[in-house]
């Protein structure tokens, strides 16, 4: 089966291309743009990890090893596609255009950081494992019925596709045939659980055959492969012609999350021979004429500007207030509600 | 051009005498009609026209792309379902019945009833759930669940259930109408046990509300959807016996009618629910405690309640020993009346 | 991929050969046992269908048209092996020696119908559609634990693979390699559903893939095909080899169930073609020898009396005991439970 | 022959100074040793010895047969337990987080709790399905559910909810030992708060029976798991100003112990339930219920509850507004005691 599903990339380890094809389009916006989004959103994560570490947010599960798979296909969508990822995803939306103060608030326990800018189709990050597959069938249906050309991306792991809600999304994105791209970013690991013990399939994207569906399964730490196969995918998706399966091989390079320690379950040297695609990008940005120094190191000092920037608006961010506890459950609260809150709130006046 | 005429044609016939499975009929026909992005889905509502004829004729007059047959996938109808409302939808989903909704448990619980609150009204999935629940039909195991209970501890979703073909109607138009999910129980025993007048336009019956079938003095029965015409006999008979009751059918399960109850019961000092569901973690428990916080003070006897057992809903030979019977309510009317 | 799934047969509509390779094997003894049991079977369905109509038990489920698949299969297990029916599955489990009372008595709403023989390890049918496939993983895997060579087996419909549990039902299998057959009546319909609208995948036999299971597309209405590609499954499962997903592809030739009305739905010429399983082994005997005029008659007759003597049976069963209402839900009656019992028993009294 | 050894070494020790999650584990450990049937199942419950530490050690120990990583599937690792179960089997499941076994639901509703009925005990399930539930650790949002209530109203299942360390290990070995499936919910907050001395032996604590944490006059305090330090604080600081509670720790939430309730009303007259899902359809309406139909005559005033509001789990920003506190459990006390 694995040969049936061979791993697409573009640029080797070593940074040099070993599929010529997409070459024209590799121009420097393109390495650029990939670079700039690939490093902020490291920037980001390195941050959170280490907010967490001083106990300014909460447990954050970082995407370090996963950029190219994130920034790569969030490239490939247009601007009023429907994304909906999971909480390991963040840059994936940050890419998209989701806010990072929001990412940072996200992170500490407030709600505020579910809500996406105006315009920006990013749905709040699924913790259910795989509810949000059917999610993204349902939304991308809709705008097949309303007849754009709009499509959704659902986001999720290896662990997630033993899921029901993967199964029956799938089928439901088969049978409508909905614009939708099933991204999954296979890191190896659900928690502390590899892979082998997860699926007795060699592949995810031989899963797609239940549901004769496309599908194809590329390097996920190659940014070009993810980009362009992804947006081969949304293509594919706008112009009517159904879902794709995607798999992205990548590595989850840390913990599952700050509360993770993967010494006890991952051998050491595995996944030591992987380079990470930031470093992969690198070398071959490097080897191909892309690499700017002063350019690049400007670019990089910004980024960390940015997110010095957001984690004081996430620290100046106004409390959290009590209010907020009963006022959006419904459109309109009912009066049981108002009553609880009344009564609550006269009760924190008192103390 | 056929739309306007079918709409002339509504208007023209005032009402129809329509059973509550016709009534559920029109009113998702006639919101088909009036608004564009409505939608039914589920199994077999298509061509079948669903498994009790509640989506008879929708498919041939509204076509496959607004009555729409699913995969064997409660989670995928109410998951998708999800997408659909989230980007300008609205869809009705159908779960066949009440005790096959339990594999979407999770997307109702988890997103359904929380996305909204999570996004601050950015995001909102304004849809409704029809299920048929409950016993007395003879239906093969699990079919006669009637687990309001589990679905009223969510805060998020309001839950609806009619009694009557009248309100049946206008009470799922309003829950098509609602900004917020709303879960619409019908009690498939009434589904053909009567006929009403039913207007052919769009109405509404408001949610939240419950209405009074009756005044009385002595004692305050409530109940709901099935247990109505049961409540109902055993009232009549409470009545022949001297004992004047108050009736009130709550028809929002959450969320419930308090001042209704409260004031019912400030009034008779007496109160007796009715439910088919198992007694404990039953929705008469919610019931009890609104009467202790709203009208302790007024109450002469203690509560009672009339329930399914502490059993899960045996197969059919025993359903009717399952189910409240208008003797059981009796019963405890006299011995609220006579405490 | 319909291609990569051939459905096999080993006798035609027409009762020939077309696959020699069992030749040898389909002796009388087999032959006649199959026909006793797919004849024994029918009579019950039969029997259960105007029962129904005149009110003598509940809304019943035929499987005409499926007698093939169910009494191959099930002749094909061993005696000690696990079986995991669905409502429509009565054929198996009958074959398979459920009792023919107690099936009646499932019908008439009596919970002693679920009740197998002592010995017989027939669960109860599932009712929510999928449910039981994983409880089939479990039951084989607690086998192969005990180090037995005892397998179980799934009945489902082609409906039932839309649902989230059978897709952890065979992961689970696939990953622990349990001894399990997973055997799907492709009949066609979900209800009213066709499998086009069902699945977009052709076969059901490819979504093995997705487990890096085994799969085998048969047809469903040879009862042979059924019984030696059961068996095989049946025999790798034994021998530690795991899990195999059979497609019979087969036909409801009747409604739904007695409260469905298959013409609303169901093309009137659809399915007219197929040789409904009986007289397809009919002519095979016929044409092959084995079709003893006199024998046949009488064990037909002998067949419809045990059918009668258990209708008899059911409508002769002890009245349903209202303290079973309570009895059976714990080992031990919280006595919260035995207080509603005696309150209910003393009110019963009362009337 | 290790297992010899180490059995005798259990036998040695007395007792250890334990934190929950210890005993909880010590609990496993004992019955992996003496029980060849009993084995543990979950996501990531072996080499990672579980999210919580629960099943530290367990994998090393008695191998990756009996402590069993399964696929991300909770369905799937219910279902098969009940094959598991059904054959001999005494699976010790975990739920990674209780807002997680929404997706089980449907396995547990309608198999786990209705094959003994639906077979009179020709098969039966015996497992433990272990969930660590609750807010107050700052955890992402579904984490922190607290939806004991959709358990408890569903006959055929029990459900067990410790408190400290020695209970959690005596009535987790019960819940092993028990011919029934039994739902155990692990209060997180509790995991690693206290230590208590716990036998290193095998031991059970009765299910269906609460534990009174403290004797008094006027008011009863009704609470479970991660409430009870917080109901102990009120309690103290009421009777700092001269009320005196009794205190029940319930243990069990289905089937209650409805003697222990009804006793101590009938002595105070006054009630005050404390827990931290929402009120409406919470466990607390079945306290409620269970007074009004034991002890009616006896209350003095409305009873109390002190719970979450009916909203969704707050993100954890906002999670110690919606959990009770000592002030609004005194706040509550003084209420009944004064009214
Ligand atoms: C329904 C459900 N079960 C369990 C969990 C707990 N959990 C959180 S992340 C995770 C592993 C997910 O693995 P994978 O899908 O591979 O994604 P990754 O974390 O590797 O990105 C688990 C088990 C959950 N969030 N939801
Ligand atoms: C979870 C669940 N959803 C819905 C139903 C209602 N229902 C009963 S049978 C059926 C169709 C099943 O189709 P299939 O699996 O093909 O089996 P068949 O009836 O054809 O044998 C449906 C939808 C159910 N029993 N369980
Ligand atoms: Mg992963
Ligand atoms: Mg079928």
């Amino acid at each position: 089966m694995e040969a049936n599903y061979p791993i697409k990339t573009i640029i080797d380890d070593q940074g040099d291309f070993i599929d010529d094809l997409y070459k024209d389009q590799i121009d420097e916006q393109l390495v650029e743009n990939m670079y700039y989004h690939m490093y902020r959103i490291r920037t980001f994560d390195k941050k959170a990890i280490s907010l967490q570490r001083q106990g300014r947010i909460g447990t954050y599960p970082p995407f370090g090893g996963q950029e190219a798979a994130q920034v790569g296909s969030a490239l490939a969508l247009g601007e009023n596609d429907w994304i909906f990822p999971t909480y390991r995803d963040h840059g994936a939306t940050l890419t998209y255009g989701a806010d990072m103060t929001s990412m940072f608030l996200y992170w500490n326990g407030r709600v505020e950081g579910c809500i996406p800018p105006e315009g920006k189709n990013i749905f709040p990050a699924a913790v259910p494992i795989a509810t949000q597959i059917p999610h993204a069938v349902g939304a991308s249906w809709a705008e097949k019925r309303k007849g754009t050309d709009r499509i959704a991306v659902a986001y999720f792991g290896d662990g997630a596709t033993s899921e029901g809600d993967f199964h029956e999304g799938l089928n439901f994105a088969s049978v409508f045939k909905t614009p939708t791209v099933f991204f999954n970013q296979n890191n190896g690991y659900a928690i502390s659980v590899p892979i082998e013990k997860q699926m007795n399939s060699e592949t995810i994207a031989q899963k797609a055959v239940a549901y004769g569906m496309r599908s194809v399964r590329i390097d996920g730490n190659d940014c070009f492969a993810v980009y362009f196969e992804t947006k081969k995918a949304v293509d594919l998706a706008r112009a009517g012609k159904g879902p794709t399966l995607i798999e992205a091989v990548t590595w989850r390079t840390g913990a599952h999350t700050t509360a993770d320690d993967p010494t006890k379950y991952r051998p050491a040297d595995k996944g030591k021979d992987i380079v990470e695609p930031l470093s992969r990008l690198e070398q071959f940005m490097k080897k191909n004429g892309f690499w700017k120094e002063g350019k690049i190191s400007e670019m990089q000092a910004q980024l960390k500007e940015e997110v010095d920037a957001a984690v004081d608006a996430m620290e100046n961010y106004p409390e959290a207030n009590v209010e907020d506890l009963f006022d959006h459950v419904f459109a309109e609260l009912p009066e049981e509600l108002v009553k609880q809150k009344e009564t609550y709130l006269e009760l924190l006046e008192e103390y | 051009m056929a739309v306007e005429l079918r709409r002339k044609t509504r208007q023209n016939i005032t009402a129809k005498n329509l059973t509550m499975i016709q009534a559920i009929n029109d009113g998702m026909k006639t919101m088909l009609e009036l608004d564009d992005t409505t939608l039914v889905l589920g199994e077999d509502v298509g061509k079948n026209g669903g498994v009790f004829r509640a989506t008879e004729g929708l498919y041939e007059e509204f076509g496959e792309d607004r009555v729409v047959d699913t995969p064997l996938s409660e989670s995928g109808i109410i998951g998708t379902s999800v997408g659909l409302a989230v980007n300008g939808f609205k869809p009705i989903a159908e779960i066949q019945f009440m005790g096959f909704i339990y594999p979407a448990y999770n997307q109702i619980m988890t997103h359904v009833s929380r996305i909204r609150m999570k996004t601050r009204g950015h995001f909102s999935v304004p849809m409704v759930i029809r299920a048929p629940y409950g016993a007395g039909i003879r239906a093969p195991e699990v079919h006669s669940d009637s687990t309001e209970a589990l679905f009223t501890h969510m805060p998020g979703l309001k839950v609806v259930c009619p009694s009557s073909p009248y309100n049946a109607k206008g009470l799922l138009i309003s829950a098509i109408e609602d900004p917020d999910p709303v879960l619409f129980l019908e009690p498939m025993r009434n589904y053909r046990a009567t006929r009403e007048e039913v207007p052919a336009q769009k109405y509404t019956v408001e949610i939240g509300k419950g209405r009074k079938l009756h005044e009385g003095e002595e004692v305050s029965i409530i109940a709901w959807g099935a247990m109505i015409p049961v409540a109902e006999e055993a009232r009549e008979q409470a009545e022949q016996k001297g004992i004047s009751c108050d009736l009130i059918d709550l028809q929002t399960l959450y969320p419930l009618d308090r001042e209704m109850i409260s004031e019912s019961v400030k009034k008779t000092g007496r109160a007796v629910i009715v439910h088919e569901a198992q007694a404990t973690g039953g929705l008469g428990e919610t019931i009890v405690s609104t009467i202790n916080d709203t009208s302790f003070l007024y109450l002469r006897a203690p509560i009672e309640r009339v329930t399914g057992f502490d059993v899960p809903v045996p197969f059919f030979a025993l359903e009717d020993y399952f189910l409240p019977t208008a003797k059981r309510v009796l019963k405890s009317i006299e011995k609220a009346f006579n405490f």
